[in-house]
């Protein structure tokens, strides 16, 4: 279980998260909604290690994920794929995503089965394993941002707008993929604008606005909550 | 008006385009879509003057295009936007719509030196040019704001005014409403389509099917750099070819009048077998 | 009282060895004086102090640096290079006049026939004809060239040229090199040696110099070495063995000079190296400073202090003035006998110069 | 003939050196993306360190190339922890004047007069033999040279693309944040990419001065070179560096012959300033 | 190298002027209260490398393009005076123009090829023109004295007056800063200077707008290559003598490290940068052994604190206020990069 509490980042004078709590239980999904702004990838750093947090803190089975060391989160479990997706631009994908398994590395064989099932799952990323990543179209290195957090074997996978710039087509293909991964075990963290899509796929829901979490309940309570049918689905 | 014959580009071994031909109706909004990598970006890019074609031809108005530079395709009045949201963030806004003026002014280096009438005349015509340019788009009261502090949507604004600043005739959308949410979508379709009934001929990429179909009056699809079909919003989300190719089990629903509706009651079909 | 001496000179930086060197002299000189309890200038006891500046070897620094010394009331500056000086000399009549000390054998300093300025090192061109002749006689007519670029090398080059065909010998092209910045020189040196030269002329500062030496021998090179006066067999000796030397004409090393011992033991003593004419004739110089306030009486008038410098200069007792000093010419240049030396197997050979070009 | 095969030997033996030193600086580059003016600086020092060892404590040449390259490799880790890492999210012409400081600094601090001098030093060569093939000669050194740095130039490639470790250094240079991201603890692989470049530029030193001089300022001139070499292979290219040094060390040779030995030095730069007028990005960088 | 860090004048940086009228009348008095020939001479260097530091700026500072050939063109400039004076007899002031219409031309020359590369390459690439430059300056005996360097370069004469003087040279240099920083700061209001800003925060942006980024940089260079020639002219006639080690990269980077100091990109930053520095230098010279022991970590800790330059403290310091609007939600920068913009 991944149990976030009171978190706050700021940037200098600025605060992005104002003390966020909310939690990820085991084989959840979890949909984080939020206009631009509203510190959804504060939050998603902070879990990932990338960002220190200036007060609160985030557990995953009791051990903190907040220490700003995102070696030691991966290694707990909790992976993220980026918004901004921090590709390696120059290397083939298939190095893209056997270095997403860097702490597996001493495991070839299991990395070599993880690599197939992504293959799998994205088909078109076998036919340019050999391409330097930074040569794909952006829904193509989408995939591979995903597929590379994937590598990790996540038990917690943060998604961080994972639909952003997909053809329709490709965001129902990676909802289709982020529900198997969630069928095989895996927790999902996944922020999106694409409420639709994502509150269809999710078991429960936050919705944050400023920095402060506004609204949180399950996907039917969501679906029906008048302010996130107007500001979010467009209804 | 921009017409282009057979084009196509190579980066290496991968053909991004190949053979397109068609051409931009004035005054009609057209959206192109099509799959990640089909292409679209890569195309704005040659139609734009930003990447040469390796092969094909793009004239417009007549006068052929295909081996101008860049600033000399907005010259002529052709101008995009990028898919990044790509403006001057450490400026402020009417600083960026003032230099999409920039072409349609001449004063140089002596003239700023010299400190000459010109360089004072087309200064201030700069300046009134960029505030229409802002008023377009929504933003005349933000002018003085740094554009980097602006939201996500403002600054797709900004990006639009900086393009509009260069008194185009084409506008080249690439995305325009990626990142922004449903709320913002709306707004920003309005914004380009007042843009349109100004006169303004306006080509757009967008994967945010509700936004095309009610936005554009034509549609071209790429799919691996080629075209595969063209027409009205209702012959392309019927035509099996793009079904397959790009829009999956979304084709049905993206008929405009039963739009809204039909979208929330997507969502729930897509959470049942879930 | 204290009396303040001014240097100018690059203490760090490409150049700062050679700065420190000629600073080195200065400072030997005022500390030896300082020691005997100071000269007396006019029943005054005088002791000395110098004031270094470092100007990296820029002229402009250097003319700043001679600014600020002069607004210290300083008025001796010594200046060890050639740009330096050039740029300095019109200033040493303006406002506070000073007495400009120059260690450079560049001839233009003379040339600019300034009133005020005492040139240090000897004329280079006395050497020229004896190392020719011995050189030709021993190894034979072809001569290499593979001196430095700077405009000494150059000058070098040209009368040492001038002097070979003169004598009947011939010559191959110049493959000279900047000593300052090559990083290699066995290309330079296999070119040179292509031609198959029986002498080669080399020189520039030692320790470059002994590694175009041992670029030769390395390449198989028996022949002999006309080196130029920059550079100096007892430094080079430390970086290659001396019997790739062997047949070299070169001047004289210091501590040869007749009458110099007590001179190089107190210098390896206090600065652990062996003194070299950078150390050996700033120290001259400083001594004639000294001496030419005595005789002056006066020590910030420089003009004074300027009129007696030549009278000083030849009564200065050898141990102080290393060469024989005849005195100081109308120019201000510093006349002093010079001496240079064939080696072979480990022995120096004294040459004797010509006396009709000794002025 | 004979003259040019020597003269081609020369420029492989400069071309071995310039190779190591250009090798270390184009990592740092390609991973930090600073442009290190301090790699000369290392380089000086490294020579100087040797000498120390050589001459003062009477260390076999070999161990003391060892101790020298590990030496230099911490004095590079203590620079980028010190001085690179506070910078590194800098706009990189500041590590760039900061890397102009250290130089000073390093040059000052060895040549006080309290610690070497600015005087001339000289390595003793660990090989004094002259090997000679039928009228073409070259010492030991020299082929040491060339030898030592093909061997260094072998295991830095395997490193590079066989081994993880290197993968993470090129992870790394493309995207730091991802490289974090996949759990690669960068400030390591930081320290492990400056401690290679100060190494590799310690062992140059020990290699090369035999063979020339030891001074505080030898660095400067050799700043400019590598500089040159890692702009002509592409700023970052492992390949590019080492076909840069060698393209390099052939102009100045041959430039040499053909135009004059004092004009070897403008040679060199030509050839820089022509090849990237013609290949912009360098020898071996991609185009976008 | 392209990013410059210091934020954007404001657009309009002449009617805040008076500030600078103060310092310069001020600079004005120096030379009637101190009677020192060394403070003038320090205040004159200052005066002429702080207009080649002007001119390195209007390249970086605002084209973001660091151009590492600016001492060679500070040499040319220097060396076309000292040669034609010299050799051919021509009046300073006939010299001192040609002196810098040579280098504008040697300029666009140079960017004709050099603007085919970008980022570090332009200034590396730069930087081994700048080292050819110097060796051509160098073995080039018969035109430039070579080693020698050229020697008895005579201070103009003008309506009587003798800038063999330090007073009167000390106002010939304070005018042709004045006019430097006029014209600089002219050129930062203009559409020129407000483009040549949108080619350094992004080149494709700037020709999306229909910038002509080719012709932007050429003059740009051109107007850098002048001012570098501008202050070399001033700098042969003041000291008198011409050796080619002033044009070397050194030179080059202790220009840049003015600018550096000062605050790149700003109108104050390089007269502040080169006076801060100079008179540090000038006072850190009783250390002796110690200077460079002491300058290096100084400069190190200077980026390290002071990245924008002392002129982007004070910037800083008039900027907290607003600091809080402009904190307002920032782009997503890296969102969405495909290939094509990210430019891989
Ligand atoms: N500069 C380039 N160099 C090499 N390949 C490129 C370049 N630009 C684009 N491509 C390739 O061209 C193809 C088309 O890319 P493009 O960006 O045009 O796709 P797109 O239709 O805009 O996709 P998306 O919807 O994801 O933005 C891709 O396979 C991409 O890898
Ligand atoms: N590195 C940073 N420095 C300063 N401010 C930042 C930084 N990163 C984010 N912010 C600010 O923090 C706020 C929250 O940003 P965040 O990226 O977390 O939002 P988000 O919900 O992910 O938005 P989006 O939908 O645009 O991705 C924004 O106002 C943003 O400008
Ligand atoms: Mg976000
Ligand atoms: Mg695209």
């Amino acid at each position: 279980m991944l149990e976030v509490r009171n978190l706050s980042v700021r940037y200098g004078a600025y605060t992005a998260l104002h003390g966020v709590n909310l939690t990820v239980n085991d084989g959840e999904i979890v949909v984080l909604l939020g206009a631009n702004g509203a510190g959804k990838s504060s939050l998603f750093k902070t879990l990932s290690g990338l960002q220190r947090p200036s007060g609160g803190d985030a557990v995953y089975n009791g051990q903190p994920l907040t220490l700003g060391r995102p070696e030691r989160c991966v290694a707990l479990g909790v992976s993220q794929c980026p918004e901004g997706r921090m590709l390696f631009p120059q290397l083939s994908v298939e190095k893209n995503l056997r270095l997403g398994a860097y702490l597996h590395r001493r495991d070839s064989a299991g990395n070599q089965a993880e690599l197939e099932r992504i293959y799998a799952l994205f088909p078109i990323l076998h036919d340019k394993r050999a391409d330097p990543a930074g040569s794909l179209s952006g829904g193509q290195q989408q995939m591979v941002a995903i597929g590379r957090a994937l590598m990790a074997r996540p038990k917690v996978l943060l998604l961080d707008e994972p639909s952003l710039g997909l053809a329709p087509l490709v965001v129902d293909q990676v909802f289709a993929a982020v529900q198997r991964v969630n069928e095989a075990g895996v927790s999902v963290l996944l922020a999106e604008q694409n409420a639709f899509a994502a509150l269809g796929i999710a078991h429960r829901a936050y919705v944050m606005e400023g920095g402060h979490v506004t609204i949180e309940g399950s996907r039917d309570e969501l679906l029906h909550d008048d302010r996130v049918r107007s500001a979010y689905l467009g209804v | 008006m921009l017409a282009f014959d057979d084009l196509g580009i190579r980066f290496g071994g991968n053909q991004a385009v190949q053979g397109v031909t068609g051409s931009i109706r004035p005054g009609v909004i057209t959206a192109i879509i099509g799959p990640n990598g089909a292409g679209k970006s890569t195309f704005f890019n040659l139609l734009s003057g930003f990447y040469k074609p390796t092969s094909g031809k793009i004239t417009f108005e007549g006068q052929d295009i295909t081996k101008l530079p860049t600033h000399e395709v907005v010259a002529l009045g052709v101008a995009r936007t990028f898919q990044t949201t790509t403006i001057y963030k450490e400026l402020s806004v009417l600083e960026n719509a003032v230099l999409g003026h920039r072409v349609r002014t001449t004063s140089g280096l002596w003239d700023a030196l010299l400190g000459t009438g010109r360089e004072r005349r087309e200064g201030r015509a700069s300046e009134a040019a960029a505030m229409e340019a802002l008023r377009r788009v929504g933003l005349e009261t933000q002018a003085h704001t740094l554009a980097g502090s602006l939201t996500q949507e403002a600054q797709k604004r900004v990006s639009i005014a900086l393009a509009l600043a260069t008194n185009p005739k084409v506008l080249l959308l690439d995305e325009p409403a990626a990142g922004i949410n449903p709320e913002e979508t709306v707004g920003l379709t309005r914004t380009i389509r007042e843009l349109a009934a100004g006169g303004l001929t306006v080509v757009l990429i967008e994967h945010k099917m509700s936004m095309i179909m009610t936005l554009a009056d034509h549609i071209m699809v790429l799919h691996h750099g080629q075209k595969i079909a063209e027409g009205t919003p209702q012959q392309v989300s019927r035509d099996p070819a793009v079904v397959e190719a790009y829009l999956g089990g979304h084709a049905a629903p993206h008929v405009r009048e039963e739009l809204k509706a039909d979208l929330l009651g997507s969502a729930e079909v897509e959470g049942q077998h879930a | 009282k204290v009396v303040n001496i001014g240097y100018s000179g690059p203490l760090s930086g490409g150049a700062a060895s050679y700065g420190k060197d000629c600073q080195s002299g200065i400072l030997m000189a005022i500390d030896e004086i300082n020691a005997a309890g100071g000269v007396t200038v006019k029943g005054e006891k005088v002791t000395f102090n110098l004031v270094s500046l470092d100007d990296r070897y820029l002229p402009n620094e250097t003319a700043t640096n001679v600014k600020r010394l002069t607004s210290q009331g300083i008025s001796t500056i010594f200046v060890p290079h050639a740009g330096g000086i050039l740029t300095v000399q019109p200033l040493t009549t303006r406002d506070p006049n000073f007495l400009l000390v120059a260690y450079s054998s560049e001839p233009k300093i003379l040339q600019a026939n300034n009133p005020m300025t005492l040139m240090l090192p000897p004329r280079y061109d006395n050497y020229v004809a004896p190392f020719v002749k011995q050189e030709l006689t021993t190894f034979g007519k072809k001569l290499g060239l593979v001196g430095t670029t700077s405009a000494y090398g150059k000058a070098w080059a040209d009368v040492v040229s001038a002097e070979w065909t003169k004598q009947g010998g011939t010559l191959g092209t110049d493959n000279g090199v900047d000593y300052g910045t090559t990083v290699d020189y066995s290309s330079a040196v296999t070119k040179a040696l292509a031609e198959k030269p029986d002498v080669l002329f080399i020189g520039g500062p030692s320790q470059p110099t002994a590694l175009v030496v041992k670029a030769a021998r390395e390449q198989g090179f028996k022949g002999g070495f006309i080196v130029m006066d920059q550079a100096k067999f007892e430094q080079m000796n430390q970086v290659v063995p001396q019997s790739y030397l062997n047949g070299a004409v070169g001047v004289l090393p210091v501590a040869q000079f007749p009458g110099t011992q007590v001179f190089v033991n107190q210098y390896s003593r206090k600065y652990k190296k062996i003194p070299t004419s950078e150390a050996a004739l700033n120290y001259m110089g400083m001594n004639i400073i000294a001496a030419s306030m005595v005789a002056a009486g006066t020590t910030d008038d420089a003009v004074a202090i300027r009129a007696k410098v030549g009278a000083a200069a030849a009564a200065l007792p050898r141990g102080k003035s290393i060469f024989s000093v005849k005195g100081v010419t109308a120019q201000g240049h510093v006349d002093a006998d010079v001496l240079a030396a064939y080696l072979k197997d480990g022995t120096f050979t004294k040459l004797r110069l010509p006396a009709t070009l000794l002025k | 003939m004979i003259i040019f095969f020597q003269q081609f030997l020369n420029a492989l033996a400069l071309g071995g050196a310039y190779s190591l030193v250009a090798l270390g600086l184009t990592l740092v580059y390609g991973v930090m993306k600073i442009p290190n003016f301090a790699h000369g600086g290392l380089y000086m020092v490294g020579a100087y360190v040797t000498w120390a060892l050589l001459t003062n404590l009477g260390v076999p040449y070999f161990l003391a190339l060892g101790l020298s390259a590990v030496a230099l490799g911490l004095v590079a880790v203590l620079l980028e922890r010190l001085v690179f890492y506070p910078l590194r999210s800098a706009p990189h012409i500041h590590p760039m004047i900061a890397a102009i400081g250290v130089l000073f600094f390093l040059e000052a601090v060895i040549g006080h007069p309290q610690v070497f001098g600015a005087d001339f030093k000289i390595l003793a060569s660990p090989i004094n033999g002259i090997v000679n093939l039928g009228g073409v000669s070259i010492t030991g050194q020299r082929l040491l040279i060339i030898g030592a740095s093909v061997v260094v130039m072998l295991a830095l490639f395997y490193f590079l693309k066989r081994t993880t470790t290197g993968a993470t250094i090129e992870a790394m240079a493309q995207n730091r944040e991802g490289a974090r991201l996949v759990g690669i603890n960068v400030s390591r692989v930081a320290s492990l990419t400056f401690f290679i470049s100060g190494a590799l530029a310690a062992i140059a030193a020990t290699l090369y001065a035999p063979t020339s001089l030891v001074s505080p300022s030898m660095g400067e001139v050799m700043n400019l070179k590598v500089f040159a070499i890692i702009v002509l292979g592409g700023m970052g290219s492992v390949p590019g560096a080492i076909v840069g040094a060698f393209l390099l060390a052939f102009a100045e040779t041959f430039g040499g012959v053909f135009v004059g030995a004092n004009f070897a030095d403008v040679v060199g730069f030509a050839v820089l300033v022509i090849v990237l007028a013609i290949r912009p990005q360098g020898l071996f960088r991609r185009t976008a | 190298m392209t990013s410059a860090p210091a934020r954007a004048l404001p657009a309009r940086a002449l009617p805040t002027g008076w500030p600078w009228l103060i310092v310069f009348v001020l600079a004005a008095l120096v030379p009637l209260l101190v009677k020192s020939g060394y403070v003038l001479d320090v205040a004159i260097n200052v005066m002429i490398f702080s207009i080649a530091a002007y001119g390195m700026n209007v390249m970086l500072g605002y084209a973001g393009l660091l151009p590492l050939a600016h001492a060679g063109f500070f040499g040319i400039g220097a060396y076309t005076v000292g040669i034609l004076t010299l050799k051919a007899g021509w009046s300073f002031w006939l010299a001192w123009p040609a002196g810098i219409a040579i280098c504008a031309v040697l300029g666009l020359l140079l960017g004709l090829v050099a603007f085919r590369t970008r980022d570090d390459v332009f200034a590396i690439f730069t930087l081994g023109v700048g080292v050819i430059i110097t060796q051509v300056i160098n073995k080039w005996d018969a035109l430039t004295g070579g080693n020698d360097g050229l020697n008895g370069i005579v201070a103009p004469k003008l309506l009587g007056i003798d800038f063999g003087k330090s007073a009167s040279f000390y106002y010939l240099a304070l005018f042709s800063l004045a006019l430097t920083i006029f014209l600089v700061a002219r050129v930062r209001a203009s559409l020129f200077g407000r483009s040549l800003i949108a080619i350094r925060g992004g080149e494709d942006l700037a020709r999306s707008a229909g910038i002509n980024v080719y012709t932007h940089k050429l003059r740009v260079m051109m107007l850098s290559t002048a001012l570098a020639g501008f202050a070399g002219g001033l700098y042969a006639v003041y000291i008198g003598f011409l050796g080619s080690a002033i044009t070397g990269p050194t030179t080059t980077f202790t220009i840049l490290l003015y600018l550096l100091v000062g605050g790149v990109g700003t109108l104050a930053g390089p007269l502040l940068g080169t006076l801060i520095i100079r008179v540090l230098q000038q006072s850190i010279q009783g250390l002796q052994d110690y200077q460079y022991i002491v300058f290096g970590p100084l400069l190190v800790l200077l980026v390290l604190f002071f990245p924008a330059g002392l002129a982007g403290v004070w910037a800083h310091l008039r900027g907290r206020r607003t600091a809080f609007e402009a904190g307002r939600p920032r782009g997503k920068e890296e969102q969405g990069k495909g290939v094509n913009d990210a430019g891989v």
